[in-house]
């Protein structure tokens, strides 16, 4: 079927098959994130905090590495990120669930701070901005042994305040390491709205100050975020060096499982933060695309919450660590 | 009197001082229209403006250096770092400026600046979310460390803090704020920033401890008063400069100490305790000096049997204050 | 008598008294400077840090400034500035000396660790970066009085590498405080030159990603620093926010007494700083515009060993602190 | 076996291990060109070349942070931080990173770093270049801290960092650098990273120490020496894990105890070795343990009577032996 101008320009060279892969990986880690909701709301999961509006820029980044052989340091909202690069809806179901065989860290953290080394996933703190350095220092082991390997990164606008964002930049730029920054800027840090964390709109205009790309694009459209992706990824891999990525995404969500957002944004702004979804508008489009069929995404929805519904199963059978377990890993307990 | 809990009694002394006096004002992330994560600050921005009670950039080394800054030129700053797990960015802030400002100045310069800052765990918090890092500052010469235990002492140090010329860090034990209720007094009046407080006197073992343990400690001490040990209770209240005076008579008069905090054991605060008396008690005692903290690991952890494992109990320390009679 | 138009361009405004009165300042210090030196190597001051190549930019911010009502927050290389302020060249041999009578810390700090209460210099300490919030909060401080104040604060090229001096340009930029960051770029941090440090060849660049002015000054042309300051100065007074000034200054001297730049720099380059030290170029100008006369900046000179001669007798009859000084000021002595 | 200086033996175990294993490499200020402010790297930019040794921007948090991921991504970095006095910057991802990595990931990550500085005074640095800031490291689990006192520890123990899998500070006197000098054999050994050493074996009185305070001791031990008294002088070196083994068998051995360090004493390492000995040695003392440390001012002042006032010198801690020898 002869595709019309609009669509070859919607689909920007991207064939069918990976648009499909793209909405069922964000479709999969909105059901996921919406299941931890509820497992929160039902007390079984004391801490959840979500990435529901961020996936698309997330997948588009996921699909565009390499996994096992890329590194990624990501933050806490990339859920999207972490199923895409082959973790699992049972591996964070295990996590909100604090239980032993939880891949990120045996129930020792919060849910969401994510690591798995098998996945080149570094393991992630709460302390927001130091995955940057951490980063940094891995491209610059990658270049060292003339591999070609990128490293992505990411961080919320708020994150961007601190000083280790102005360091990562700087050095990575120095060296034109190949790592690149992905910004997901969903314009709050927890209540405080971006006009008290920055001085421009724009994280991206920080870029100048490295003499390197900085480039903007709409996290709610999945096929820009594909293409933005791809470019910087392409770049980092021929030794061009570091791209700084801002992608606009909405929080649609609160912060996390302990805060309420209703208290700091009006009623109209969350209303309209809804309207911009891209997990909706990704769908209309590939419809429209003929991408999707009709029926498509009822189908992946069910295979979907059959998946979830036997991750939670197994997960809930699955044993919390022993109290014996907490003195171990302190030190290697190996020597090596 | 009132009976307050002690997150309100911090917050009534913040905003009497505010109302006070008009150089207090508040930088910190989140502290204004949400109140702060744990609702400190709550409704002050409404009543003091945007200017004195200031969102800041998610940014601790800004939080602290600007307070600094600010402190300097005429302010009272509150700097709020959100957990203390989260100081750590703003350390040399900290520790190379706000506390060697007076002296490398040779007096010239001084810095009334207050952090105040969360800590402790027991509230399925995590690895970041639950630490008692309060040791590394209270290492620290130039430096006042603070952490009251309940309502009034809250009330009273927080307004202390504020007139006192020299940095302070106020550190809040966040099981504390809704589960500790006492005594408030409506109006003025400190508690002084280096006195220990004698919380219960007794004869037979003498307990020290700060925060939320201090809570623990009584409880475990009432457990052994129906078996006729009595123990004294010691608030340490001010890690630095320490009450040594307090604490060698408390331990010379008992005989027998026991230390207890939520912190890790290694280099801290019950060390210094311990080596106090172990230089000025010599004498007096009857059992060598026990301590009760945290384990060696590197935090507490999130599920529930790991952070069980960490958390000083009142079963723990009734373990170790009937192991200390029985010396 | 007329001026040629090169004269009006060349003086920029600048009355004949200010031009002369800014040579004596730079004169002044560079002769400070020399005769700390000649205590170093004598053994009698420990260690000395040097403005030698910088004292053009400095002075001019000097001269902008309003002393004791404006604030600064220098850094060591900052000794013309100092001077300007009111500090004299007495303060700073007593504190070489490490005598009590020093001003700056009664002999507690290094020399070149600069502090002055009564003229509104604060405190500065050894940590590179640090000086940039102090001097945002001081803004801060200022803006919420609502007074006109301005502050200054100056780093090397070297101390913006620190996370520090992002999250200060941030917040300052964020709410418009009236604060200036002099980057005084000589191209080296001791021995790292700037393309170790720095992606782009200038600091100013850094300036876009905040939305606020970024100046690039040449730091030998002291006519054009002059220009500078008092732009950047009427910027924060009249309330419209920070700017970052950056001046291309050279480091004429070791990085300090402890170092000896000849390991890593090569003779050619030295001998072409010495060529365009602005002390020589700005006499040249002067003395050209006829501002200066034959014989002017000799007399000048002379005056000015006459003020040092006795300044360093003075200072080394003045007494060490006494020992028993060495608790005070750990915390007030008086409780206020 | 030949002589060498403290630095040169430092230097020799670096290069010779950067020979062995070329995932070695160091970042730093002034690494390269200039062989670092001190000169331990001397030579080594020429050797291995400009990656290897690796001149960074001046940014702390930098230094380590890039080293930490470096470490994930399998190389060996060594982390040098100018001055202890500037290792504040890094702090967080010292204590917030480093640290927590391999606990928080339940053993999945680790980070083999070494973060090498240089510390102590008495070299006219006055407050910012003088500073002993160790404790605040030996309070944290999941880090190792290690001081060596003399050459043949110093490589020993810095070849044993490099092969560690987790991070090691290891932190260097900055006087012992020329001043102190030792046999140290040519080719490979190592040294263990959490044994104290006994250095001269003694009856009457225990000195724990460690660094430039070991010679000090040492001397001091000689001076009673002359009058019969014997002292034992342990070198903890290992500060975390700290070798309490080693502290309970001197200190019993000898009843009588002096912990000397140049660090101020509140909440220190020498608490927590007063603390150790108060713990287990009750029925072994002779007398109060005592210790000996810099004085409780923020840091070491730099004109000549007052850094004299600060140091720990031979002559202050024969003061206290004496004081000990007649209890
Ligand atoms: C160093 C540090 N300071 C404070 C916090 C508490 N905190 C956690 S998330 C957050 C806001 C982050 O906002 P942003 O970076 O925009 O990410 P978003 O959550 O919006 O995706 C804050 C203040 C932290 N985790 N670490
Ligand atoms: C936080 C910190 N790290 C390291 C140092 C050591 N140090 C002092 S000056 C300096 C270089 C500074 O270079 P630059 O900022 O360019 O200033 P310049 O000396 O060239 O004027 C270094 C590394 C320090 N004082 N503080
Ligand atoms: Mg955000
Ligand atoms: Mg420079």
């Amino acid at each position: 079927m002869a595709m019309t101008r609009t669509e070859t320009k919607a689909r920007a060279g991207l064939d069918a098959e990976t648009l499909r892969l793209m909405y069922r990986h964000m479709l999969r880690s909105r059901l996921l994130d919406e299941r931890l909701w509820v497992l929160n709301r039902q007390g079984r999961a004391p801490f959840w905090i979500s990435a529901e509006g961020h996936e698309a820029v997330q997948v588009a980044f996921g699909m565009n590495l390499k996994p096992k052989y890329d590194w990624v340091a990501p933050y806490y909202r990339d859920l999207a990120l972490t199923l895409v690069l082959g973790m699992t809806p049972k591996d964070h179901i295990l996590s909100v669930l604090q239980r032993a065989a939880d891949p990120n860290s045996g129930g020792r953290q919060m849910p969401a701070h994510y690591g798995c080394r098998r996945l080149n996933i570094i393991t992630t703190g709460s302390p927001v901005g130091t995955q940057l350095l951490h980063a940094t220092g891995i491209a610059l082991a990658s270049r060292m042994r003339g591999e070609d390997a990128v490293t992505l990164t990411s961080i919320g606008e708020g994150g961007t305040s601190e000083g280790d964002f102005h360091e990562a930049m700087n050095f990575a730029a120095i060296h034109k390491l190949a790592v690149i920054f992905l910004v997901e800027n969903n314009g709050f840090a927890i209540s405080v709205p971006w006009q008290k964390q920055m001085p421009t709109e724009d994280v991206a205009d920080r870029a100048k100050g490295y003499g390197i790309p900085g480039v903007i694009v709409d996290g709610c459209d999945a096929i820009a975020c594909y293409r933005t992706a791809r470019e910087a990824v392409k770049r980092a891999r021929r030794g061009d060096g570091p791209t700084l990525v801002e992608a606009k995404v909405l929080r649609l969500t609160s912060h996390s499982s302990d805060d309420d957002q209703r208290r700091y944004r009006t009623a109209a702004d969350l209303e309209a933060d809804k309207e911009r979804d891209s997990l909706h508008r990704f769908k209309a489009t590939l419809e429209e695309l003929g991408v999707l069929h009709q029926g498509d995404a009822e189908e992946m929805r069910s295979e979907l919450v059959l998946e979830l519904d036997r991750a939670t199963e197994e997960a809930e059978v699955s044993p919390f660590p022993s109290a014996d377990t907490a003195m171990l890993h302190v030190y290697s307990e190996t020597g090596d | 009197m009132p009976q307050k809990s002690y997150i309100e009694a911090i917050r009534d002394g913040i905003r009497e001082e505010m109302r006070r006096d008009e150089r207090v004002m508040i930088l910190g992330e989140d502290v204004g229209a949400k109140g702060g994560v744990f609702g400190v600050t709550e409704g002050l921005q409404k009543e003091f403006g945007e200017w004195r009670v200031l969102d800041s950039p998610l940014a601790e080394s800004l939080i602290v250096g600007v307070a600094i800054g600010a402190a300097m030129n005429g302010l009272r700053p509150i700097a709020e770092i959100q957990f203390q797990d989260f100081i750590m960015p703003a350390v040399d802030q900290i520790i190379s400026e706000a506390a060697k400002i007076r002296y490398r100045s040779n007096g010239d310069w001084n810095v009334p600046m207050v952090l105040r800052s969360p800590f402790g765990g027991g509230v399925h918090g995590a690895l970041y979310h639950s630490q008692s890092i309060e040791a590394i500052f209270a290492h620290i010469p130039g430096l006042r460390v603070v952490v009251p235990s309940n309502p009034y002492d809250a009330k009273g140090m927080i307004v202390a803090a504020l007139r006192d010329p020299d940095p302070v860090l106020y550190f809040e034990h966040k099981r504390c704020y809704r589960a500790i209720k006492g005594e408030v007094p409506d109006g003025e009046y400190t508690v002084p920033l280096d006195r220990a407080r004698v919380v219960r006197e007794g004869q037979d073992i003498a307990i020290f401890s700060y925060g939320m343990m201090v809570h623990a400690s009584l409880e475990a001490g009432d457990r052994l008063a129906a078996d006729g040990f009595s123990c004294e209770v010691v608030d340490l209240r001010s890690l630095r400069p320490i009450d040594r005076t307090a604490i060698v008579a408390s331990a010379s008069k008992c005989g027998k100490v026991l230390i207890v905090q939520e912190a890790n054991l290694a280099v801290s605060v019950a060390s210094e305790v311990a080596a106090i008396i172990a230089e000025d008690c010599f004498d007096s005692l009857d059992a060598p000096v026990m301590r009760l903290g945290g384990p060696e690991i590197p935090a507490m952890p999130f599920s529930p049997p790991l952070e069980q494992f960490y958390l000083v109990t009142p079963d723990k320390v009734e373990a170790k204050l009937r192991e200390l009679a029985a010396y």
